[in-house]
């Protein structure tokens, strides 16, 4: 198989899906092409074969959400990438008042088949205003689909099926996992919503791990073997929908569980696995669930600062040290 | 299509009566909030009914009237404001969120802004698709205190979208003013986006017709978007957010009875386009008083027809709130 | 002590803090006295003793949320109403990137002593678009206290802190409790944040409720009470800061947790409940915690599917039952 | 005050060394993205001077010139941009969020129009006062594509708010362009809201100081909002995002030996706001070329102080991280 960066992958998604639709469209285009890692020329035959569906818009993030939910409601199947997440807080009564909607609202008349790709996470120096990881605000709507890749070969198999998904699907991608390389398949492919990828197999406990934290569990989880400690990492992929049971049958088998997201802690992606688990899998639990998380506070500019805040494999590790003990 | 008096007054009417109904409507099944149309009748009329299979309508919370005008069946409109299984969207949007996909309406939002945002996005797709349609925005005055709006406005002038801006404007500073623009002027900020704009009086349906025509004439001709603002003068029942029938049932024998136009709301019947346009019509021959009780007499029978169809029209079963969200 | 609606009793927050200090403001004045039981007299008294302080802005969410930041940064300490909760999703970028940011982000330097005040909730007939209950969302983000009062003297006494908070709070009032009325001490006072309210005491289980719920968990209370079943009913009041020690506590003397919170159920107030004491109170549980939340759909118009997925105290009872047989 | 050429060529080169030093960190110290106002110092200098104790400035992702021109210790801020605890904002805030109130800044937003939402906040509180204050937003032609921009420009009119409005118009069409309004003219928008408005050549401090001049005295005289806009030539090294410093550290001597300015830069040089300014304050004797070799120096010797003083300063403890967000 092919190796591919994340970020390639995500935009050879796009390029098969403006390929193979007339109605997709790409607004956003140059935050989400360039400067990606394509070869020139490749990056150039993409503007050149599809001169008016590759655009890029004013800075009206509001408007821009409107434009591809109008267009998606009228038979388009339009992409919009925001670039930094928090820019599409600009847009969150469109996204949340209009676009998630659109379905139930009509009694199922109308559709809105639209994807929204936003860049988030910590990601150095982006201080307040450019480090956000809001998937839980995206995952506590209604109407909106949750697409959290966190490999190569996801990224360009989730981003497909998001485009060519009728509903209106958000897609968060951590500016870090742009680089990561992978294996990718071949050609035009689709990885289906609602089937938890497990990352890694293991016995002793369960860390359910999103987008970077992925990669970050998967570390943790190669030092815990040293110890003799064999976690089995599970990535849901996608948070809506978001496959229960493969989260519960993990716990089953390991009867612990860490959660490990790099949204602020306070109802979190991480609050949602816990709780559900707590629900559903009570009996199965030997130890306190721990959860691993930012903790609520904006992010300072400082790298010392930023770095105590973050999310990473050292603190997996001793989550899980804290729950093998209990 | 040449203008004609009678199927308009004819459309005015159902508006009218439409709209009364939902007052006796809401009273007998203790509904709650609606935004009535009464006092648009001659810009939704006129407008909505030059409209063309394969354009598209985005409306807001001050839906009905552009539903009726357009030709949406009454029954099923009425049975969605009572949140009928038989409704327009299944009971599921109720009376801010009605939509007939058929006749061209998308999604109906009730945020302040939000039909003129999306508006854009059907401009979009029927550009790219060269259809030769248009996507009419339909909002109030208050809509362009919205961000939104000026970023709506200023995409469609750039990518030269056929968008149909059409602006009701109901706004009297004082009391009833819905919106707080820093010019008295609503086409000053299109206008400097560099976006055709004229005004019309939109208590006169002729004015009306012909203005919509001109507006429809160069979004058609693939000249970018138009905005066209209608003045119209605000029913005395309609309050910002709730209405209250202070007119009571409208009689069309005062378009031509003085005696009876001579209560506290004289000012309202002067100005209410159904009796200006009957009055109007009347008096260049173009329809006759019969004629008049005629076609309201058809206008009532109509929705007494809708309100049977509506209150016999079954709840939808509660399992079905969580239906239809994602296909 | 005087019996007052919850309406009034925030206004009378308000109008202590008005007098009290020049610098209050309030943005958004009609909606938040007018039609609330006021009687004309004390209505038309309030518009007339403030008339550069009341104020009703342009329909501009977003530049009024801006204005109070930068009014509030300035030495003001405004107040503003949104009306509806989803309105304020038009400057959900204001609020998250400006408003939350300024402490942090000055290093301390600059202040948003600033209110914002939504209405929220299933309300009948609200339909999609007004029926939000988005605490969640708030709760998620960093920098903004959260305050979800759910009587009327909590009203008023939480009100007045929130203005006198040198923080930027959100407040979420539910639109049922307007009309709800009860004993509300004489005068200006103010009530602490962080600090829970038990509203019931009880051995069996605790059941931690928010804004609304709460009334629907003490109707479920005095059901299971029928039974024999003593339910304590805790209710937070302020979710940003959270008083863990008292949900903590009452779980160890019960073993068993029901969350109820009206928002969305994925990554909601309830998760984060359930999440905490998985954590924190875990060793003490008997059986699986239990959430009532709304399904995560858009609220449908019609009035029988509107209460289908409205969280009630009947819903509470069988969740109660539920985690009762476990 | 009246406006002293060397005063503000002094001001000019110290924003243009600061900048450059930003460069040699940014490579010395691996740091991240900065936006850098290198051609922006006639507008700065010539504005934030000007400013008086009390007044509020609201400024953006390029904001370090302002920072500069309005006196703040260059120190610190090469600090603040090195993420230590000696920094303005103690390394929390970085290279978009350097504030100091003491010098009126208050929280500086990397948000496209979040200072022009702010400054209305800003104006609302002074007018509330009546400091007799001005609040300043600085801003870029890109803040003019959001609708928060069109609602602040609305509500300052509305209310007349002692703000000014000071846009940085950096934009060509094509490559470099940062706004997409459908109207080539900046001032139509903010004029059509009833907003007094001009147009000056940014890269002439003695244009801008008498532009600025006369929109403050309007501002302070109770008349309202103003707005100015500065069109700026726009640095070759300034990428919409990220800089490149393809024109090399700034040699003044260029101001007078044309042999030094006729590289692939030339254009730039001609253009180049401080070349300019020392060249045309030559011309016409108001300064010497040893002034301006003497006043570089000065600059040049402040800021390789302040980076002294960046350098030696530690990172903050990283516990730090979390104190600060609530009182
Ligand atoms: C985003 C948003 N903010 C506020 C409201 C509350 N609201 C409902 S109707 C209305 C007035 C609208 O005025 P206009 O657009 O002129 O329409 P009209 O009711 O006058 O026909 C407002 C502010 C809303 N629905 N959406
Ligand atoms: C709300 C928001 N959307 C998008 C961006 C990304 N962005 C950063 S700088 C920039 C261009 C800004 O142009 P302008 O305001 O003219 O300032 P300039 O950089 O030209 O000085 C954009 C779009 C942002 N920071 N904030
Ligand atoms: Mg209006
Ligand atoms: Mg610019």
């Amino acid at each position: 198989m092919p190796i591919k960066s994340f970020a390639v992958a995500m935009i050879d998604a796009l390029a098969h899906s403006l390929r193979s639709d007339p109605n997709v469209v790409l607004i956003g285009a140059h935050s989400f092409l360039s400067d990606r890692g394509l070869r020139p020329e490749d990056e150039r035959a993409l503007w050149d074969a599809f001169p008016d569906r590759l655009i890029d818009p004013p800075t009206s993030e509001g408007v821009c959400t409107s434009l591809v939910t109008g267009a998606a409601m009228a038979g388009m199947r339009p992409f919009l990438n925001y670039g930094t997440a928090t820019f599409a807080f600009e847009a969150f009564n469109q996204i949340m008042s209009e676009a998630a909607n659109v379905s139930l609202m009509s009694g199922g008349q109308l559709r809105a088949p639209m994807t929204l790709h936003m860049f988030a996470g910590i990601r150095g120096g982006g201080a307040g205003q450019h480090s956000s990881s809001p998937q839980a605000m995206y995952a506590n709507s209604a109407g909106l689909e949750l697409v959290l890749p966190a490999s190569p070969a996801d990224a360009q198999g989730l981003l497909r099926s998001a485009i060519k998904s009728d509903n209106p699907t958000v897609v968060i991608t951590h500016t870090r996992l742009l680089s990561m390389t992978g294996e990718v398949p071949d050609g035009d492919f689709s990885t289906p919503f609602g089937q938890a990828r497990i990352a890694r197999e293991g016995r002793d406990v369960t860390i359910v791990a999103t987008s970077l934290m992925v990669r970050e569990a998967l570390k943790a989880a190669e030092a815990l073997a040293q110890d003799g400690v064999e976690a089995e990492v599970i990535d849901p992929r996608t948070i809506i929908p978001l496959d229960t049971a493969a989260i519960c049958t993990s716990v089953r088998k390991t009867g612990r569980l860490v959660t490990v997201d790099e949204g602020n802690a306070l109802c979190s992606i991480g609050s949602e696995i816990a709780a559900l688990v707590a629900e559903q899998a009570f009996d199965a639990l030997k130890a306190p669930i721990v959860r691993v998380a930012r903790p609520p506070v904006p992010i300072a500019f400082s790298p010392p600062l930023e770095a105590y805040v973050t999310p990473n494999a050292d603190k997996v590790v001793a989550a899980v040290r804290k729950t093998m003990q209990a | 299509m040449a203008f004609s008096p009678r199927a308009t007054l004819a459309r005015m009417l159902l508006m009218r009566r439409f709209e009364e109904m939902v007052i006796t409507l809401a009273r007998v099944h203790k509904l709650g909030r609606q935004h009535l149309a009464i006092g648009n009748e001659a810009l939704g009329a006129a407008a909505l009914m030059q409209l063309a299979d394969g354009d598209l309508i985005y409306t807001t919370h001050r839906n009905h009237g552009h539903m009726i005008a357009r030709g949406v069946d009454s029954g099923k409109a009425l049975a969605e404001i009572l949140g009928r299984a038989g409704g327009l969207c299944g009971g599921k949007g109720g009376t801010w969120h009605m939509t007939d996909p058929a006749l061209g309406f998308q999604s109906t939002s009730a945020m302040v802004g939000g039909s003129i945002g999306l508006s854009v996005g059907g401009g979009f797709a029927l550009k790219h698709r060269k259809t030769g349609g248009v996507a009419v925005a339909l909002f109030g005055d208050g809509a362009l205190d919205e961000g939104i709006a000026y970023e709506a406005l200023n995409i469609a002038s750039l990518y030269a979208l056929p968008v149909l801006f059409l602006c009701e404007n109901n706004s009297k500073e004082g009391e009833a003013q819905t919106s707080r623009l820093a010019t008295k002027e609503l086409t000053a900020v299109p206008r400097a986006l560099k976006i055709v704009c004229a005004s019309v009086d939109g208590g006169n349906p002729k004015a009306v017709d012909r203005a919509v025509g001109a507006a429809l004439a160069h979004v058609r001709g693939g000249n970018g978007p138009y905005f066209l603002e209608a003045q119209l003068v605000r029913w005395p029942g309609s309050h910002q957010i709730v209405h209250e029938f202070t007119t009571g049932v409208t009689d069309v024998t005062a378009a031509w009875d003085k005696a009876k136009a001579s209560n506290e709301h004289a000012e309202w019947q002067r100005n209410d386009p159904i009796l200006r346009f009957a009055h109007d019509m009347i008096a260049c021959g173009a329809l006759t008083r019969e004629d008049v009780v005629a076609l309201d007499a058809d206008a009532n029978a109509m929705i007494a027809k809708a309100r049977t169809f509506a209150e016999a029209s079954p709840f939808p079963k509660p399992e079905a709130a969580l239906a239809g969200v994602f296909v």
